[in-house]
């Protein structure tokens, strides 16, 4: 394999790389993770890496910090040759990674978590110096200007600010190595909002000050914006390499999937009026971080949702799907009461759920594709109170094409796929039942690759059509106009404004602002 | 497997908590103040926390109030100082196994341990079997015995990668084993003056037992608070896969942790032969549960990362008040059994009930 | 009887005509961490030696599944008509199987202490005695010199054993019935301690808190309780409360010797343990013909003694005395038959 | 369950699947030997110092010492496989003991249903508090324990209890074509609990619940109904191994089978199920049963003393579960 990294005359060629890869393979049973990946990383430049869900970003970033032992190719960090055998080991070379998965342990502090088995002077004699610990960390914290505080406990802060910590934690690495580190981030905003986002890429344009960048993200608009150069990735090897000054996002998208984009990203022209009548009734409702909520949504009609972090969109959703114990308020599903105590009784009354935090709500990460996907309904695939293994593999095998999900087989655990894949998986889980009446999504797209994104956009636009009632809470302002028919905005747990989002007549997203904040 | 990690799992639940503004509990992780900016369900998860310590505290008050009203012995000095002397050998186990739990793990391996580590010290010091007068030494080497045992635990677990239940099951039987040879058909008693002093000799009002016990209770809080074995255990327990991905040499700071654990039962064999004056090979029986108990009432969670030595004081005092108190109340001996285990989940579950769904995933 | 019924024929009968080298010797009891069952033990393998034979020790923890399946493994292996099984059934309602698995494996058993009232030796061949204590009658005896040495008045209180085993019951009933003969003895409190000494520590204590200095004596239900409630006198600084217990242990032996305790029972251990085996060898060699043992011996109360500082040398060290166990000689010490509770 | 997994038996089959078919085979090829073979090694070993061990008698005897012992432990695996415990099977049995010799009189054979009834209802309630005022299961089943042995004590007026009438028991110590009915007994209580978990959606609610009880109830499994049903199940074991235990005391007592706690969990453990919950399974358990009792009644009779014997059984068992056990189940060991 060549050992010279695809050509693109660049100004920084000169410059040695700090990380080289050449021809890293890692395969998994069924897939083939990584095929023959080549790329480099030069000092102090931001590596901008997209490719679909599966495409392998995740497990080349993993080979780098030793989580996964690739079966062949090499890793050359400044010049040498090595065989990476854990986080500690890539962290010693100046590698360190911001997890996809958030991964700090909850239960102590924040300094704790930054200098998590390095506390060095925080540690002396065996024995810990609070004071000493708190002022390594905000050292470290002080790099990223975060107002976090040290000696908070790490459950207590907010996604945006545990994000934060670890981007500290990484950059520890720095006292640790002679050299400037690596630092890895694996979907860093998929989950944040827009202002985080852009705190986030101040803090890694900072970070390009001392530090080279990788830097994984779906949204090719962010990569495009944050990067020197982009790799992009598809079934595991590098098909092109880009430089941003020079294409823009639809270029990106083409690459990316291999094929013309389809008609537009949203199916803008696929949204129907609504003809059905009131699907849901929503009088006062109340819980927790919501008081007093009412609106109605129509059967085929999207109902879309904005509100920034603690609006109480996110409580709203789940309190209609009985998950919120002791939410109060008088809720009709086509004209019945609806049970608000017990996830169970929302699913019987045909209500779904597909929450945010896929990993530890959404998926049974070690439990197979199967089971994951017909959890919800299995009764579709019993017979008598027997399940039937061939009607169920059948179900299956209809919704893993339909949804084109990358899995080895049926019996796959769900764990091992691609965070955009256990998200379709989801999706299937509610859409094999025909008595769907009212499907909540929170943050649907998020981790999907542009491709999966529209897929799902589409998935939803069928819905719809069928006179399913959708309630959709979504990752940026722009999808949720686009998808809606009207757009609820939430402030504070309370319903400042409600705009109708006809197609053509899509309402000004600044105007929502105004009402979010 | 970094891509599967379930950091905020143990500690998450569906709602926000108003409670959230409580100071995390001392022991429990909290160190120091918690920042303005929260969100809701952070906050839940935090509070369970707060809501466990105070629970097992009113279950705590509860009792104590109940048993003052109802009989007058209860409420006398002597028996204040009978309760602390009888919670002193518990407390000192409980705060041994405390370090096991926060890992998340568990131990059976006591009635062993104590079996073995209670003959030792009473073959040790001057006693009625042999012409051994090791005195002080003889107990510094018991305490190691249990230290090795918890290291053995540790390092059976870590390394062949089994569940500690197992392992420490089945050092239990080997440490039954060892006190059964030891025996060898007549008890040892203790002639050891010191030794028997612990028992009887009282400082103002408390016998040398109790305080040790106190002083033990507190260095082991300061080895939970101040040391990696105490800190690393809480993290294991919140989130063991991180901890691993953090370069942490996790299988060492496990089988530390059960080595301190170790050792503090080796020191409660040592108290428990002082008060019995002799050798006795089951004298740790049944301390398995009352240990596991204790610290489970006081909300060390068996899930692990949550609780801490103080939280298990709480549960230790909780189990040690109600004996006594059924007792004194003239509970009769057939039902007393049966009235206990229902006071406990009475207690627990009342104090919770106000709370409960804040609590999220309760296994 | 019902269970009789199911005895196979062959090597069934009252004699056993096994040669001496085939028979098997097996002891069952609950332990050896205690002095009692190992000095039990230990007689049964001085029997053991006396005729050139090796004892099978099974010890079951007090678990009464672990002794079945063992007696039910040590029938199932080897010849059961030559197996001697001198056991201690963990409680009444464990010898009922053993002595139908031992029946109908034809293996030779004697049963002690624990057994159903109105299960009946004589309603089986092989099954050739149970031998027991009378309860009351210890508990009588300790009682009755528990209160003398309290000069007749004043409280006690009472450490009974594990509530739901004859034993305790039995020996309570005695206390009880000594306590209507001294009419100025006042039971103050009676609570369980499991045959326990860590237990009995604790609720002595707990007990002297509640009666302070009106507690003149403790009578507890064996040895073991006994000592935990002098340790707790000594904790407590209260000297001048008598203590009796039963079982007669070493250690409850000095500390009678040395005035801490009264009074104790004692059952002879060594020769428990050796008699039953003796019992099941003359029968199974065909010295001794089951069927001819005269009724009130097939289940006996068998001699016990009561220890205090007068007599207390004698028994200090305890002497196997063989010629005991002659196949003539071996209901001495019976003093009557099991008077039906 | 998938149908591949239905086709493969012994034990792991019901476990969750692996991540590949070439894998798959080959790990559960080893589960479905490796317990097995720990067995049969076991035997032999202890058939060297004691060759009577391996009579066909004697392996019946250890295959009947064990029916009680399996019927508790593969009650439990339920409650651990949704990531409780129960402490009170064996106290709970031995209530059903008492209950089944006091109710002989009043309904002969059939008094096992009432009996087996009661100890579901006991599991229940358990169940519901557990579940309800959110208690964790340690504690309530703790309590539970205390509980249940209590109101045997009371009830029995802590006195054995007689069975009246043994040929009302018979059908529960008898031999069918030579295989002891109490062996009969606990291999149906197998069978139909092990195809429940296997072919209905019952055994990946469990599971499901075991592993992320947060995802299962978002998908709308009913996670309180599915634990309260693994504490009735536990409770229903119990009250059957109440009535094996009668069957071979014929007498029910309070304190009855009380030590069967730990032996039970251990076969849970030593059968390879996660003590943590989501994987495992009774096929598992079954095998981690027979594995304790031959270590239980096999050590005793190859005549070492109680104290060695003690440390082999503690060496051998933790040997034991170091083959048996699936490592890449338990993705945290705990
Ligand atoms: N531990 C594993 N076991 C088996 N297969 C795996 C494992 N990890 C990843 N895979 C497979 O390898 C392929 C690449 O996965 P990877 O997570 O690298 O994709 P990705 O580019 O990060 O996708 P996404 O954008 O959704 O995060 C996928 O098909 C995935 O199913
Ligand atoms: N997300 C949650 N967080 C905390 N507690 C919850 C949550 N959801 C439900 N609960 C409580 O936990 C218990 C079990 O919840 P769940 O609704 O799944 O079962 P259930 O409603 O009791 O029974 P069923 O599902 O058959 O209706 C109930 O008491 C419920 O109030
Ligand atoms: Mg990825
Ligand atoms: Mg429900």
């Amino acid at each position: 394999m060549s050992n010279h990294a695809p050509i693109a005359p660049d100004a920084s060629r000169s410059t040695a790389p700090v990380l080289a890869v050449r021809g890293l393979t890692k395969r998994y049973p069924g897939v083939l993770a990584l095929d023959g990946m080549v790329l480099e990383v030069r000092p102090r430049e931001v590596v901008g890496l997209i490719g679909e869900n599966g495409a392998g970003k995740s497990t080349l970033l993993k080979s780098l910090v030793g989580l996964a032992q690739p079966d062949s190719g090499s890793i050359v960090v400044r010049g040498e040759e090595v065989r990476l055998r854990g986080v500690a080991h890539a962290a010693s070379v100046g590698i360190g990674m911001v997890f996809q998965e958030q991964s700090l342990v909850p239960n102590i502090s924040v300094a704790e978590n930054i200098l998590l088995g390095a506390e060095g002077a925080g540690v002396r004699g065996g024995l810990f110096r609070w004071h000493r610990m708190a002022e390594l960390a905000q050292v470290q914290l002080d790099k990223i200007g975060s107002a976090v505080s040290p000696r908070a406990r790490t459950d207590s802060l907010t996604f945006a600010q545990r994000q934060m910590v670890e981007v500290a934690k990484v950059l520890a690495l720095e006292e640790r190595t002679a050299h400037e580190p690596v630092v890895l981030l694996d979907e860093p905003t998929s989950v944040l909002e827009r202002e985080e986002v852009e705190t986030l890429f101040a803090q890694v344009r900072r970070l390009r000050e001392r530090a080279s960048v990788v830097f994984v993200s779906h949204r090719l608009d962010e990569v495009l914006e944050i990067s020197d150069r982009v790799y992009v990735l598809r079934n595991g090897r590098v098909v092109a390499e880009v430089d941003p000054a020079e294409v823009d996002a639809t270029d990106l998208h083409h690459l990316l999937v291999g094929r013309e984009s389809t008609g537009s990203h949203y199916h803008d022209d696929a949204q129907q009026e609504p003809a059905g009548d009131v699907r849901l009734s929503v009088r006062e409702l109340q819980t927790a971080g919501c008081d007093k909520v009412s609106f109605e949504i129509r059967s085929g009609e999207v109902l879309g949702v904005a509100g920034v972090q603690g609006s109480g969109r996110e409580e709203l959703c789940r309190a209609l799907f009985g998950a919120m114990p002791g939410a109060r308020g008088q809720v009709l599903l086509d004209g019945r009461p609806l049970r608000l105590d017990s996830p169970r009784a929302a699913v019987l009354a045909g209500v779904g759920y597909v929450p945010s935090e896929r990993r530890t709500e959404g998926v049974v990460s070690s439990m197979s594709v199967t089971e994951n996907l017909s959890m919800a309904h299995v009764g579709t695939v019993c017979r008598g109170p027997l399940i039937d293994g061939r009607r169920e593999r059948e179900l299956v095998d209809t919704w893993v094409r339909r949804l084109g999900i990358r899995t080895p087989s049926g019996d796959t655990a769900i764990g091992t796929l691609s965070g955009g894949n256990q998200q379709k998986v989801v999706l299937a889980r509610w859409m094999v039942s025909e008595g769907l009446r009212l499907l909540i999504l929170d943050h649907p797209t998020r981790g999907l690759d542009v491709g999966a994104k529209s897929e799902v956009y589409e998935l939803i636009r069928e819905l719809a059509a069928s006179g399913c009632a959708v309630l959709l809470l979504s990752d940026t302002l722009e999808e949720a106009l686009a998808m809606s028919h009207r757009v609820l905005v939430m402030k504070d747990g309370r319903i400042t404004a409600c705009l109708d989002a006809p197609r053509g007549g899509k309402p000004d997203p600044v105007a929502i602002m105004e009402a979010m904040v | 497997m970094a891509g599967d990690t379930t950091p905020h799992a143990p500690t998450r639940s569906l709602e926000p908590a108003p409670l959230a503004d409580a100071p995390a509990p001392g022991a429990g992780g909290g160190n120091g103040d918690a920042p303005g900016t929260t969100s809701g369900r952070a906050r839940a998860t935090r509070s369970a926390d707060v809501v466990q310590t105070r629970a097992s505290l009113i279950a705590l008050a509860v009792l104590v109030v109940v048993f003052a009203a109802i009989s007058p012995q209860f409420r006398t000095v002597g028996n204040l100082q009978q309760i602390i002397d009888a919670a002193a050998v518990l407390a000192v186990l409980a705060t041994g196994i405390t370090f096991v739990l926060l890992l998340g793990a568990i131990d059976l391996s006591l009635p062993g341990v104590i079996g073995a580590c209670a003959m030792t010290v009473s073959l040790l010091v001057a006693n009625s079997r042999n012409t051994q007068d090791l005195g002080l030494l003889g107990i510094g080497l018991t305490i190691l015995l249990g230290a090795g045992f918890g290291l053995l635990s540790g390092v059976l677990s870590t390394r062949l990668r089994i569940p500690t239940f197992m392992t420490t099951l089945g050092m239990s039987a080997i440490g039954l084993g060892i006190a059964t040879i030891l025996f060898a058909g007549v008890r040892p008693v203790v002639l050891d003056e010191g030794l028997g002093a612990w028992a009887a000799h009282r400082i103002g009002g408390f016998t040398v037992m109790s305080l040790l016990a106190v002083a033990a209770v507190a260095l082991g809080w300061a080895i939970q608070r101040w040391t990696r074995i105490g800190r690393y255990a809480a993290a294991i327990g919140g989130a063991e896969d991180i901890v691993l991905l953090s370069g942490v040499p996790v299988a060492r700071y496990k089988t530390l942790a059960f080595g301190v654990a170790g050792a503090f039962y080796g020191l409660g064999a040592v108290m428990l032969t002082a008060r019995l004056g002799s050798g006795v090979v089951e004298a740790g029986a049944g301390t398995d549960f009352a240990a596991i108990t204790a610290a489970v009432i006081g909300g060390t969670l068996l899930s692990g990362g949550r609780g801490g030595v103080l939280q298990s004081m709480i549960g230790v005092l909780a189990l040690t008040v109600l004996a006594n108190g059924l007792i004194l109340t003239g509970v009769s001996p057939y039902v007393q059994q049966a009235v206990q285990g229902v006071i406990v989940v009475l207690a627990v579950a009342v104090a919770t009930w106000p709370v409960r769904r804040r609590l999220g995933v309760v296994k | 009887g019902e269970s009789s019924a199911e005895a196979e024929g062959e090597g069934s009968g009252s004699t056993g005509n096994c040669a001496p080298e085939d028979i098997t010797l097996v002891g069952q009891v609950r332990n050896q961490t205690n002095p009692y069952e190992a000095a039990w033990l230990a007689g049964g393998d001085a029997f053991a030696e006396s005729v050139g034979l090796e004892q099978q020790k099974l010890t079951y923890d007090g678990d009464s599944q672990q002794q079945q399946e063992q007696i039910r493994q040590v029938l199932a292996s080897g010849d059961a008509s030559c197996t001697v099984i001198n056991a201690l059934p963990n409680g009444d309602s464990d010898t009922t199987p053993i002595v139908n698995a031992a029946d109908s494996a034809d293996a030779w058993l004697v049963t002690q202490w624990n057994k159903p009232a109105d299960l009946d030796p004589t309603e089986y061949e092989r099954w050739i005695a149970h031998l027991t204590y009378d309860g009351v009658e210890s508990g009588y005896q300790i009682a009755k010199a528990l209160f003398e040495e309290m000069g007749g008045s004043g409280g006690v209180i009472a450490l009974q054993g594990i509530l739901d085993t004859a034993a305790a019951q039995d020996r309570f009933l005695g206390l009880q019935k000594a306590l209507e003969e001294y009419p100025d003895i006042e039971l103050l409190d009676d609570q369980t301690a499991d045959f326990d000494r860590a237990t009995a520590l604790e609720v002595t204590r707990t007990l002297l808190t509640q009666h302070g200095d009106k507690v003149g004596g403790v009578w507890a239900a064996n040895d073991d309780m006994a000592l935990g409630a002098v340790q707790a006198l000594e904790a407590a600084g209260v000297d001048g409360v008598a203590v009796a217990g039963i079982d007669a242990v070493p250690e409850a032996l000095e500390a009678i010797a040395d005035g801490s305790m009264t009074a104790t029972v004692s059952s002879d251990g060594p020769w428990q343990g050796a008699v039953g085996l003796a019992m099941g060898y003359c029968a199974a060699t065909g010295e001794l013909d089951v069927a001819s043992i005269d009724a009130d011996d097939r289940a006996f109360f068998a001699e016990q003694f009561l220890i205090t500082e007068d007599n207390v040398q004698e028994f200090s060290d305890p002497q196997l005395d063989m010629s005991e166990f002659d196949c003539d000689s071996l209901f001495s010490r019976a003093t009557g038959p099991i008077a039906a509770s | 369950m998938t149908e591949t997994a239905v086709e493969t038996t012994g034990p792991g089959d019901d476990d969750g699947p692996a991540s590949g078919a070439a894998r798959r085979s080959r790990r559960d090829l080893a589960l479905l030997v490796m317990p097995g073979a720990v067995l049969v090694l076991l035997l032999l070993a202890l058939s060297t110092r004691n060759p009577d061990l391996l009579s066909p008698d004697s392996l019946l005897a250890i295959a009947d010492s064990a029916a009680p012992l399996m019927v508790l432990a593969i009650g439990v695996t339920v409650v651990i496989l949704c990531g409780g415990i129960d402490l009170s099977i064996a106290a709970l049995a031995a209530l059903s003991s008492v209950l089944f010799a006091m109710w002989i009189p009043l309904f002969g054979a059939a008094a096992a249903v009432p009996v087996i009834a009661v100890a579901a209802l006991a599991g229940a309630v358990q169940g519901l508090v557990h579940v309800k005022a959110k208690v964790n299961s340690f504690i309530v089943t703790l309590g539970g324990l205390a509980l249940w042995s209590g109101i045997a004590l009371v009830i029995s007026g802590a006195r054995t209890v007689p069975v009246s009438d043994v040929d009302a028991i018979r059908w529960a110590f008898t031999t069918v074509a030579g295989l002891p009915s109490a062996v009969l007994i606990a291999l149906g209580a197998v069978v139909v609990l092990g195809s429940v978990l296997r072919l209905t959606p019952a055994g990946r609610w469990v599971r499901a619940v075991g592993h992320a009880e947060q995802a299962a109830r978002l998908a709308g499994i009913p996670v309180g109904a599915v634990k309260v049903a693994a504490f009735t199940t536990s409770g229903a074991c119990a009250g059957l191994a109440g009535v094996l235990l009668v069957a071979r005391t014929f007498s029910g007592a309070p304190s009855l089978g009380a030590t069967l706690l730990l032996p039970a969990v251990a076969a849970v453990v030593v059968g390879g199920t996660a003590i943590t919950g989501g994987f495992g399974g009774i096929g598992r358990t079954v095998i981690g049963a027979l594995i304790v009792i031959v270590l239980r009644v096999g050590l005793s009779l190859i005549g070492v003393d109680a104290g060695f014997e003690s440390i082999i059984y503690g060496v051998l068992i933790i040997g034991a579960v170091a083959v048996t056990i699936d490592r890449t189940k338990l993705d945290v060991l705990k």
